[in-house]
């Protein structure tokens, strides 16, 4: 608990923010999820599974914000040793699972159709993946020491390690030729997708950010106070 | 002259918090002894002076030079923990050489056997590590320290498991390391004789139970709150 | 300089002395590809044609096994707290214990491959191709998987976590080693592959250590 | 009896308490199926047609990590002693922490195996027999490595070692177990390779805590 | 009255030989005490006491039937060695829990408690193993011998570690368990009160040097020799 830079201050800034963030979160849902399913037309080709885009493509946007998110973090824990920065990471990583296993469900689920299979191991598919596993992979090791500390360090170093597999998925489709379409959205010289389905699009990932924001400042805010309990409780041991 | 001393240090481990406004200074040919019941800190003080702890509050200074994120201070000592570091392959004179090599000995073979000499045991020189009886182990991490040479020893209950005759001899070496301008800090319950020591109680720093010490207000935030 | 040599000479020692350090890596590494023809049966086109892949995935495990207790043991008896109180610096402790590692595993591992290859029926073409792939994959094998060993320091389950964090890591190197062959084998340049591999062992080679280091250090706060 | 039931409920506590072991060990199952298709190349219906043996082999290199550490703490720590002294037979204390050791983590990987099946593109007539095959080989590989985890307590580089002298008693299991998913996938009666399968586990049930048994006390001495 | 007793014993490790022709007796309220320089066999005299050394040769004997292939033997006793037996993730309560259940207590959880307050310790109930300082360690581990009843301890140097308040603690279980017709024996290189213990030194076991008693002919190949 000591070890918090200003935990106080950090509680206040949340709680104002919270409130705030958590409706903006359910207001962006349903105007977003109007707009995908009925606000915008069918695509010529893929007709109505095209609507899948509009949870696939935000999913697969946040897996990578939240990963690299979690890198800064913990190049900002390791250096300057602030000790929210190494909170935030391990709050986060369950959500950016959490986003990451959406993106992989939503992709096999829509590569039936359009590819006729579930899965192939082409670049863009194995490298999320990948990113997938690291996320568990942090997640377990944070979870596997006696001291928490220890956990969250070493959970930093691999979080800078794994950083490698970012600009991999990014630009595996560029790099390789994979089934996967290549950007449309994010790429130099602006997006190259018709407004109708850019909208919606734009409206969801927002939707998906805000509900980030808001499960972290949850999680950030319990984890502080687990820790305040488990002081008292050891201050107990005294002697 | 070198000096060591610790200002307005204040340990926490995990969560908890060990001991707080802890000063101390040991001088060229000084010692340095860490009395206090079990739990009070003794052993993380130790690990603190070693460098292998980091302090969550106050300095560590060698020289009047802050001594913790200085590349040099590990050289400086000689620290002997609970654990022993001795290989169960290796003979005792491979285990000891290797350090008396890595601590700049210039002839660590030798110097290994002249040390187990000076603690009573040349005959187990031969003998691999996990032969050895408590006491013999411990008598092999003493040795350590005499291997290769370092001002500042940091010793925690060294008697631990050694039979009488080779605490006469410990303290016989303690007093010729500090004669000859050495300091020693060493924790211990057991009776030690060590003339002329200071003695840190510390379970005079114990935190006052229930005074939940308003760290928050107080952490700077500037990076020393690592624990 | 020195006192990264006495590591390595140290090093080399204990994995002698502790008996069959050596021969127990390739053996479990032989044991592995021998277990294929029993899962998989024995028909030898499909053999051959998982050959270079089963080979591979079976030097991954293999130094990965023998890598869990790359820095565990001088974890546990307290020399590793020595080792960072001394004079070397701590990325030169990771890289002398890793250099002696892949020298005791990785070595004999490269001169067993290509008999378990003649077993898994692979052409003879790709013989030369698996030795070299395997030459500059498996440092980069125990480069990268010492930074998996220096985090898991201390934690529980130990091994099975560090498959978990370095597995993912290996796959880059995974893919090249096998493509390698397989160009190899159908008649393509294994270049390519051979040089993306050897990247992966110019990047590994500086930054496991830093990183391995760091991991260490924390290890032992 | 009332031992034994005790010692399993602490070796599950200390399980649950340690986090995410159960995960762990399903998650290197996991990464090893997922590591083939690297090694191998995406051709679907080669997957498809060695899906059955890389899924056991996979499960058998996690059985074997996993049971690396079955006894080696309460050994390094004392327990291993205390419970020699203790009232409960040394054939009990065998059973009891790999009964434990097997909820931990052969349950979570049978409940896995079919969405691994999946990803390899096993057709679904093998679903049933392959969690069939698992939930009566796994106990099987938990009670055969238990004697292995005996064997090797005390020797260093424990882990690779037990490897070694368990892979040729893994083999039978195997086979049995690969074959009834062929035999599944193929039209055929996969019950003889189950029934021998079961027969394996008939035997190993009685055999391994007494041969573990014998092998603590030697480590013991 | 129960009698533990020892004849002729011949302890063998590895190729060493430590000690030979030792007979020891302990009584019901009886104790006795190991003395004796490092290496002297000290703790390998009590790990045979316990049945987990074989003696190369010689018996042991409870109420004069031989302990050695008996089930029960473990039972009988408390064996405390250098190990401590304590997981980190449990708490001190858990883990004493475990063994007074093994070791019949009826009410484990309450017996464990107790113990812990009579070691002075009740504060450490819920903090988990990772936590306890070396000294808290020890006391948990002694703690055991009370949690549950067994007529013979084996305590190998139970003052480790221990400050002096402990000691004394110490000294009274002792006394109060050798009242109840308790038996003890201990090994220590420092000093603790154990009123009309018997003295065992074992230096004066140790096979002549040079004198390699002639094994091959005595040892008897019964399998009796796996050391
Ligand atoms: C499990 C399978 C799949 C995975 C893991 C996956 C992964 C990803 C990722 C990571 C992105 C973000 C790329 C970026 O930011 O540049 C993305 C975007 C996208 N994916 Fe997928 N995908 C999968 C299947 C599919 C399928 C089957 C389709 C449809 C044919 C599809 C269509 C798209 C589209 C349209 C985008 C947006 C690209 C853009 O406009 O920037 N994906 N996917
Ligand atoms: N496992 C072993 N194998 C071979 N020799 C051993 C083994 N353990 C101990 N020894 C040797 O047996 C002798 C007696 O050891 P023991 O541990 O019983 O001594 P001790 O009296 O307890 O000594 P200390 O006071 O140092 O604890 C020692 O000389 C030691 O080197
Ligand atoms: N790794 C740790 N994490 C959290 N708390 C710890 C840790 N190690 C020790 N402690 C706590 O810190 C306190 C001080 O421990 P320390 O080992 O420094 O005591 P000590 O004075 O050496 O005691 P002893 O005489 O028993 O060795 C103890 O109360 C202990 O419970
Ligand atoms: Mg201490
Ligand atoms: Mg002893």
């Amino acid at each position: 608990m000591h070890r918090f830079a200003n935990p106080a201050r950090f509680l206040r800034l949340s709680a104002a923010i919270l409130p705030w963030s958590a409706g903006a979160t359910v207001v962006l849902l349903i105007v977003g999820l109007y707009l995908s399913l009925f606000g915008s037309p069918p695509d010529y080709q893929q007709g109505d599974t095209v609507r899948i885009m509009y949870i696939h493509v935000p999913a697969a946007w946040m897996s990578l914000f939240v990963y690299t998110n979690m890198a800064i973090a913990a190049a900002v824990g390791l250096v300057w040793k602030h000790p929210l920065a190494d909170l935030f990471a391990k709050a986060a990583a369950p959500v950016g699972a959490g986003f990451t296993a959406v993106c992989l469900i939503t992709g096999s689920l829509w590569g039936a159709p359009m590819w006729g299979t579930w899965w192939v191991w082409d670049a863009r598919l194995t490298s999320v993946l990948i990113l997938f596993f690291l996320y568990l992979g942090y997640m377990a090791l944070v979870n596997a020491f006696d001291s928490p500390e220890r956990g969250i360090k070493a959970g930093n170093v691999l979080l800078l390690v794994g950083i490698v597999n970012v600009p991999i998925i990014k630009f595996s489709v560029d790099w390789w030729n994979t089934l996967h379409q290549p950007s449309s959205v994010i790429r130099m010289g602006g997006p190259t997708i018709d407004s109708t389905m850019l909208w919606p699009l734009l409206v969801m990932a927002l939707a998906f950010t805000t509900y980030f924001v808001s499960v972290v400042l949850l999680r950030v805010k319990a984890e502080i106070l687990a820790r305040r309990i488990q002081t008292l409780r050891l201050s107990e041991a005294q002697g | 002259m070198p000096v060591f001393s610790g200002t307005d240090l204040t340990c926490l481990r995990g969560d908890r918090l060990v001991f707080t406004g802890l000063d101390f200074r040991v001088e060229s040919g000084g010692a340095l002894l860490l009395l206090g019941p079990n739990g009070s800190g003794k052993s993380s003080l130790l690990r603190v002076m070693a460098g292998l702890l980091r302090p969550f509050r106050g300095r560590l200074a060698w020289d009047d030079a802050a001594s913790e994120d200085d590349d040099q201070h590990g050289g400086r000592i000689h620290y002997v923990g609970h654990l022993d570091a001795v290989k169960p392959v290796l003979t005792a004179l491979e285990n000891l050489s290797f350090w008396a090599s890595l601590g700049g000995a210039a002839d660590p073979a030798g110097a290994a056997m002249a040390a187990l000499e000076r603690l009573g045991v040349p005959h187990i020189a031969g003998v691999p590590g996990r032969y050895l009886s408590a006491g013999q182990k411990r008598r092999l991490t003493l040795a350590r320290v005499l291997a290769a040479p370092a001002p500042l020893w940091l010793l925690d209950e060294p008697t631990v498991a050694l039979d009488r005759a080779a605490v006469r001899l410990l303290e016989g070496i303690l007093a010729e390391h500090r004669a000859g301008g050495g300091m020693v800090a060493l924790s211990t319950h057991a009776d030690i004789a060590l003339p002329g020591a200071a003695e840190l109680h510390l379970d005079h720093f114990a935190p006052a139970t229930g005074d939940d010490v308003d760290l928050d207000s107080d952490a700077n935030g500037d990076g020393e709150a690592a624990a | 300089m020195k006192g990264f040599l006495r590591l390595v000479a140290r090093d080399l020692r204990l994995a002698l002395r502790q008996g069959s350090d050596a021969t127990i890596a390739v053996m479990f590494f032989v044991l592995c590809v021998v277990l294929f023809p029993f899962g998989v049966g024995p028909e030898a086109n499909i053999l051959a044609r998982i050959a270079a892949g089963v080979i591979w995935v079976a030097a991954l495990l293999a130094s990965l096994l023998s890598l869990e207790r790359l820095f565990l043991t001088d974890y546990e008896d307290g020399s590793l707290e020595l080792l960072a109180l001394s004079r070397i610096p701590m990325e030169a402790v990771v890289l002398a214990k890793t250099l002696a590692h892949w020298l005791v595993t990785g070595v004999p591992l490269i001169v067993a491959a290509p008999i378990l290859a003649l077993l898994l029926n692979m052409e003879a073409a790709g013989f030369g191709v698996l030795v070299l792939a395997l030459a500059i994959g498996t440092p980069a094998l125990s480069l990268i998987g010492s930074i998996g060993a220096a985090l898991t320091l201390g934690a529980r389950r130990g091994g099975v976590l560090l498959s978990l964090l370095i597995l993912p890591l290996y796959i880059p190197v995974l893919i090249f080693g096998a493509g390698a062959i397989d160009a190899a084998l159908n008649a393509l340049s294994p270049r390519p592959h051979l040089l993306l591999l050897a990247g992966l062992l110019a990047a590994a080679l500086p930054l496991a250590p830093l990183a391995g280091a760091a991991a260490l250090r924390q290890a032992l706060e």
